[in-house]
């Protein structure tokens, strides 16, 4: 057999031109009849100096050729309904597919946003009543449905801060302080509402430095952006003691709620002092990511910050669900998308909680702490080294692969990918940023306890791997549809746009 | 227990393996007086077939024929669409972080960028923004970053812009110090008078120019754009997607095509849905392409040399650049925007084409059937795309628009409130989905209420 | 790197644990509370030696799990959705996915097959109207939807045959003549209807031998079974000639309509003299053929078969829509199903023939005709052997291996297999029987020529992978999730039934 | 053109390469004067627009409360199940001919099979037939092949079997000359009287058994086959998929169990639909496999031997046989069965238990609420399953159906065409999806619709 036999054998369809791009497959000319409109005759009165004088370069393709070429590329993805998919900071849980189902009723797909409310009591009842389940959740005095995601949620989160000092004429307070642990899109965000950022060190054992958060605060600090259980992946055991500190200096506490899934029912933001939340629905409440969105970030707030809450939100005078707007909440820092924010997003939420209802709730936290925990013991007990040895683990926890890195040359992204071809999706790498050649980890709830162990024990193996053939496992993956791609160059030589004359492969 | 797996053998394994005696012990880092019981406010659970025949029951009820547009468009959304964007696959995958174990979202948003690019004739397209709105905002806080030349954070806003846009926008820059500076628009003709623009602007850092704007009239662009740029701002073009299968694309607006487009993707083969997720698309042009937010896919190759995608120039973004990022955007609307790429596919250039005709055409029927009905009169003289402004004499719009409800007929969006100068005026819209019956529908109802509501009569 | 290691690289999956059968991810105890109804208290009156006494071994498996397994399951397909699929005399057409979701609105599914018309008027008048259509297609007097696939329209129209014979009389008529090529349910339903087989000669130009019939043709003969284009993809020339033939001993013609696709709006089987037709909607209708079924068989007939039509069928008073049952039809030959066959399949070839159109019949006719041809002068020209060189092509056409097999010892099977390994799932083997070592081949409309270019190349290269290293060919497939299986193990060490304590792999 | 991807170019080429002028010339084989014009019956073609606006109105309507049964039984379908089924790869695959490519319909198969032995407990499932009715047909044939003691052709049929089952096997088997000998039930207990049964039935293939009987009634299965097994019969079961989570499997019927086991599998998760496509289910003992019709699935092991699934046993079936198969059945109800596999999967013994547990209790509280209306009696006495049939005094049950539907109940299926014996009665059903309200729903209605029609006002 020949060399190039042999690699022919071992490559899926050989003959590749059926996974180009889709602008490959297309040809001058082909329509798809049943999707377009009949062409009308009648005139149209657009002056030509507005007309597009050549069509735009969209593929010209059959419906079974784009079906064709789509399904095929879905199959090239990992997902939660293949694969284990244990991204920590992420909640890959399981999407119930009844979520998605109903949420795409035509009752609810037709409903245009601007239209009467009285045409639409249905869908708003479901919002309102999502309002009224995440305040409870999260002890949190009212909730705001409408930032798009957990980044806009945290945009929302701010400027009420902002317009809360800006109303009481607390105007010189300009810093806001984050743990060096921090999501990016804290503080991204605080710098969008125009805040400079502090950053505090996190403790060896995964709590804050009180002693550095003492440091910094002071009469220009707006307030902290904590998250809690933290993104390390352990409960901050202080937080009362800090609350205090952060509202004795005149700021406000900004909880990053995420990743509420190690909490639900089980403690609540509200009741550790927090001023505000939002909340990544596209995690605790199971809305599935897409791909990379869309999520929903609803916000809630203390008393205090009330006013503030971006609108719409949903009303109900208990006759009728209408929505509250500028006009009725004056003092609101305003409107964040052209609507409602991401409503089938937020009634997929509202049927998960259903679904769980206040049972469902703490069995949330019960079970995804549980397997986080059962994890972390038992790739301990694999030999593996723990970022907090001395903690719990929360929904999720820390490995760092320091040591394979510096003994082996084996890193933390040579893990990740070799995972891969174990069938396993690589956990969260590289973050948070504090531990080095770190893994964060979490299962959730809804893996069984055969695939966690079967997890643990490919990590196992690619750990003597890595000890006897660090090469072949540098070089991982082998069984994707992709071997490992060249990000340097992808930057270098930026190709973001397709353009004709050119062949993929 | 609703989806979670574990067997009574299985816990008793992990907790013994963990060491624990119970799963309460594993919470014992919270301090005890923060912990709660039952969340009493919570309902009790229900089962799928509960919860099943409760979101039926929601979802029931009349379904009146819409003619609202201002800014959410009913336009056929093939079947396909759906059925493959909402496979397990594209549905429940996250953000493509491990490139190799996502080929499937990465090469479809490459896909993406491309047919955005060609669309708005742009070199560059991100991967989508939250909505049409909040992308106008990231858009005018990039038009800051990227015009060198100014030191400004000026911003002129033409008050032809979607009122909620201008909102949505005020909201998110105001923090930062922009402030938007209204353009006004020609109360005859319901766009900007390129003419009316000051000869020496000052320092500002962008012109917003809506095309349609926020009346379905259509703006000169080509002038808008010129003056723009002899003066130093930079374009940010708000433009409606299906247009572009009609409209000159902005990448070629007067002499140097404007600077950052953005827009609603939801016209693309995303459902009304009460108001989301839709998405929110940019395209600029390479030399600004560094302070683009959002997310971009690049093709690359892989160990073996084949070509693979990978998200690219990843430092603008904040998991990498944190406090110095372009945007704190993270999660996008990646599912949407798949759905949008497919319907792209679907329909190519000339279907596209045929749904942008269709609807200018039902537009242009509806107002002129509108037009012959005694107190309606058309509030603008100049081109729209599929959307117009209808004036009411001697009754309100809310009264109108509340008795064709009545009849199940949403009459459009009621401009009161935005624009009171226009007196009673309402924002009607028609787009392919409306057949000759449905126009006529339309207009024997208002053609009904008018004469009702007029004569006085109950 | 060792050999295993080798293996491991190259093996997707390593983990295999992940795809063994569903009984091997199942644990005692575990429930999925969505989907079972809430437990009730209320007693029972059944006796207790009618109950069970073991519950019955299914899988207890999380929603999650169920998702996963059948998810991936179906990746391991091939289907038209992500392949070429030009399986001969199958019709592998696109699916369209609107027939699939309108097929599927809640009107429609919840409506009891035994509730009243009045309340299914909507889904009753689908149903009338695709009967005139299909009349109108096929030149027949009249139509009746209710067989449930090809093979039990088949039966109805031979039981039609016997009634008919039957009901004037004639009843010493027991023998039904079959083309050897004739598929083997024509025979089999045959036989099913109390008759005896009597074949008959193809001839080398692939028309049926006249003399041949001539000869066994009489007053036993009941009937023929034919299909024009018939099973070796060439027109009949003849029809009317053999027609004739038929009519004048006192027999009836049956025309297997399972492959329309080529004559569609071009020459109607009522028009050639045919008494009774089927038709395989799941083929030349566009029904999905949903891995094995289901798929719909409806009948037409000539003026004299109308009183035997199988019920019910749909009648329409210009009014309402209702059943015609037996008591409207005393002659019919009776009913096929329980309730009125696969009404499913049948909105969805509703839906497909009005998205077709009067002028989109003769268009599936024209390409799938083009494509054949084009695919059948192209690999002759590669060096493939015709079965039929003389012959046009119809919907499909013949390719005859049996060079390859002499010469290289490479069969039909074998490049069968080594096709899947290119991306092509393979045409139609050995069949119709009489061809040896064939491939037969129907490419249908809905595939684009660089397609049909892709497989010709495939071929191409295979046929030099034979000539030059032909155990590599032999030993296909290499890149799919089997390699090739052991069907004498199959049969002789039945394993049908999975058992408890078993494990797959 | 709808599906067509052909461009011009393409076309030209293909043309050329063959070597014709034009596409018409394809057809010059078929005799000119056979060829026909324009099919000017078929209405001209629709978009999907508009053809999904067709659809919609036809599938609009008012959808009453409907408790028929008789057959085909309104149960919860989890989402999951038709969005795993009609994805692609299951609903656009062939009978899995190419075994290598086709591993998840295989692998399904076999799974099915699996549950469908473990619920009736018997040693053999088929892939599936086309429904339960023409299952029963092809049972019955089977047992005539089977039953090696007996060379009659005569079947004992109960009355108390589905009328519409008898009649399609009667259409099926009649040309075979096999005959259908029917057996009586009590007019009091709604079941078969084994007391009542010949103490010497002559030579007999089989005995039908339902279980439970059309009547909703629970038969003696055990004495029933242990007669039928004395008398050199074989014993043909027809059940309910959903009532074996409960009652006794066929398989342990008696003493040596059922010998064939058929029925409809629409139960398991398969939507009504108007009547299909559901699926008949047959299942037998290993030493009956190979007469068994239809398509099977066996484990066996790959070239690397590795486990892997094809279909065996083919020579029991039509494409080998040809005029001596088992059947002339070729394509089945597979992407059905895919639907009953995953509904099996995701309910398990327990939620399958759960859902035969609810409709039996709806179904005794229903029939406890109609038994107090005036007017209103059981038929039987006899334990039933989730069905039971009432009987009604001085009114017609086409009288009281056709009241009921018009208060948006369907009440039930009416017994008077196949059972006139019974009088005025009607067949009715409560499954797991009918609450406490619906229940009272239908009592109110019935309650009303009596008193109105007894009362003879209007
Ligand atoms: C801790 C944390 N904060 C904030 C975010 C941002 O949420 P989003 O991606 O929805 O904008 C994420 C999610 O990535 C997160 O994990
Ligand atoms: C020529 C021919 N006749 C009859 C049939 C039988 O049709 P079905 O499989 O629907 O029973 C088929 C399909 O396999 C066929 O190709």
């Amino acid at each position: 057999m020949s060399n190039e036999m042999k690699r022919n054998i071992n490559s899926q369809n050989i003959n590749g031109h059926q996974d180009g791009v889709i602008f490959e497959k297309s040809h001058s000319g082909r329509t798809n009849a049943c999707q377009s409109p009949r062409e009308s005759s009648a005139s149209r009165v657009i002056p030509a100096s507005l007309l597009r004088e050549s069509p735009p370069l969209l593929p010209e393709v059959s419906e079974m050729q784009a079906v064709r070429h789509f399904t095929r590329l879905s199959q090239k993805n990992f997902s939660i309904d293949t694969h284990f998919y244990p991204l920590g900071s992420c909640t890959m849980k399981y999407n119930p597919r009844a979520c998605n189902t109903l949420a795409m009723l035509p009752g609810f797909l037709n409903y245009h946003p601007l239209a009467p409310v009285e045409t639409g009591q249905g869908f708003m009842s479901c919002l309102y009543e999502l309002q009224e389940i995440l305040k409870e959740v999260t002890g949190m005095k009212e909730v705001s449905l409408t930032p798009m995601a957990g980044a806009q949620g945290e945009f929302a989160g701010m400027a009420m801060i902002r317009a809360y000092h800006d109303a009481r004429g607390d105007t010189a307070r300009c810093e806001v302080i984050c743990p060096d642990a921090a999501h990016g899109t804290n503080p991204a965000t605080a710098v969008m509402c125009g805040y400079k950022v502090k950053e505090i060190p996190t403790r060896a054992d995964g709590d804050i430095d009180i002693e550095a958060l003492k440091e910094v605060i002071g009469p220009q600090t707006a307030g902290i952006m904590l998250t809690n259980p933290s993104t390390v992946g352990v409960f901050e055991r202080r937080i009362t003691e800090i609350a205090k500190i952060v509202h004795d200096a005149g700021g406000l506490l900004y909880y990053d709620g995420a990743n509420l899934n190690a909490i639900l029912g089980k403690v609540r933001p509200g009741d550790m002092g927090f001023d505000v939340i939002h909340m990544n629905l596209h995690k605790t409440f199971s809305t599935p990511h897409g791909g990379g969105g869309p999520g929903a970030g609803p916000v809630g707030v203390s008393e205090r910050l009330i006013p503030f809450l971006p609108v719409p939100m949903v009303g109900y005078d208990g006759d009728q669900y209408h929505w509250l707007t500028k006009k009725d909440r004056p003092q609101s820092i305003g409107r964040l998308s052209a609507f409602a924010g991401n409503a089938g997003v937020l009634m997929r939420a509202y049927i998960y909680a259903r679904l769980l209802g206040r049972e469902g709730m703490p069995r949330i936290a019960e079970y995804s702490t549980l397997n986080a925990n059962y994890m972390m013991v038992e790739l301990q007990k694999k030999g593996f080294d723990l970022a907090f040895p001395s903690r719990r683990a929360t929904h999720e926890f820390i490995v760092t692969l320091k040591r394979q890195a510096k003994t082996l040359d084996v890193s933390a992204m040579d893990f990740a990918k070799r995972l891969l071809d174990y069938g396993y999706h690589a956990p969260t790498t590289y973050f948070p940023l504090l531990v080095p050649e770190c893994f964060l980890i979490e299962p959730t709830e809804t893996e069984d306890k055969d695939t966690l162990d079967g997890f643990i024990d490919a990590m196992a193996k690619i750990q003597s791997e890595a000890e006897t053939q660090a090469d072949m496992v540098k070089a991982a993956p082998y069984t994707l549809p992709a071997r490992r791609l060249d990000d340097v160059r992808a930057a270098r030589e930026l190709d973001i746009v397709w353009k004709p004359g050119e062949q993929t492969r | 227990m609703p989806f979670i797996p574990h067997t009574e053998t299985d816990v008793k394994q992990m907790l013994a393996s963990i060491g624990v005696n119970d799963i309460e012990a594993l919470f014992d880092e919270i301090p005890a007086e923060l912990r709660i019981g039952l969340l009493d406010k919570v309902p009790a659970g229900l089962n799928e077939m509960e919860m099943s025949r409760l979101m039926h029951v929601r979802a029931s009820g009349p379904q009146p024929l819409c003619f609202i547009g201002a800014g959410a468009y009913e336009h056929h959304i093939p079947a396909a669409i759906w059925e493959i964007v909402t496979r397990g696959e594209f549905y429940s995958a996250y953000t493509p972080y491990q490139a190799e174990a996502s080929q499937g979202t990465l090469q479809l948003i490459y896909e993406y960028q491309t047919m955005m690019a060609h669309l708005t004739g742009m070199e560059a397209s991100n991967a989508s923004l939250y909505d049409g709105a909040s992308g106008l905002a990231e858009a005018v806080l990039m038009a800051v970053r990227a015009n060198r030349k100014s030191k400004s954070k000026r911003i002129l806003m033409p008050a032809s812009v979607n009122p909620t846009y201008r909102s949505v926008v005020q909201t998110i820059v105001e923090n930062q110090g922009i402030t938007l500076e209204l353009v006004d628009y020609q109360l005859d003709a319901g766009c900007i008078d390129v003419a009316s623009l000051p000869a020496d602007p000052g320092d500002v850092a962008a012109l917003v120019i809506p095309q349609p704007n926020f009346f379905g009239v259509l703006e000169d662009v080509n002038a808008l754009t010129d003056w723009a740029h002899v003066h130093g701002l930079l374009v940010i073009a708000v433009v409606n997607p299906t247009s572009l299968a009609l409209l000159t694309p902005p990448g070629e607006w007067g002499e140097q095509g404007a600077d950052v487009v953005c827009g609603e993707g939801q016209p693309l083969g995303v459902p009304l849905a009460g108001g989301g997720p839709y998405f929110g698309f940019m395209c600029c042009n390479l030399k600004h392409v560094r302070q683009m937010p959002g997310r971009i896919v690049g093709r690359t190759v892989d160990a073996d040399g084949k070509p693979g995608f990978a998200l690219t120039l990843q430092a603008r973004e904040q998991h990498i650049r944190r406090s110095k990022a372009t945007s704190n955007i993270c999660t996008n609307q990646g599912l949407v925007v798949a759905a949008a790429t497919i319907y792209m596919t679907l329909l190519g250039a000339q279907g596209l084409n045929r749904v942008a005709n269709s609807s200018h055409q039902n537009t242009q029927n509806l107002a002129a059937q509108l037009n012959a009905i005694d107190g309606v009169t058309m509030a603008f003289a100049s081109p729209t795309f599929h959307e117009f402004v209808i004036k009411l004499d001697g009754v309100s719009a809310e009264d109108v628009l509340g008795a064709l409800m009545a009849d199940g007929v949403l009459g459009g969006f009621n401009l009161n409130a935005d624009y009171p100068a226009l007196g009673e005026a309402i924002l009607v819209c028609a787009t392919e989905t409306k057949t000759a019956a449905d126009i006529a529908a339309y207009r024997d109802a208002l053609s009904r209420v008018m004469s009702r509501l007029k004569g006085g009569a109950a």
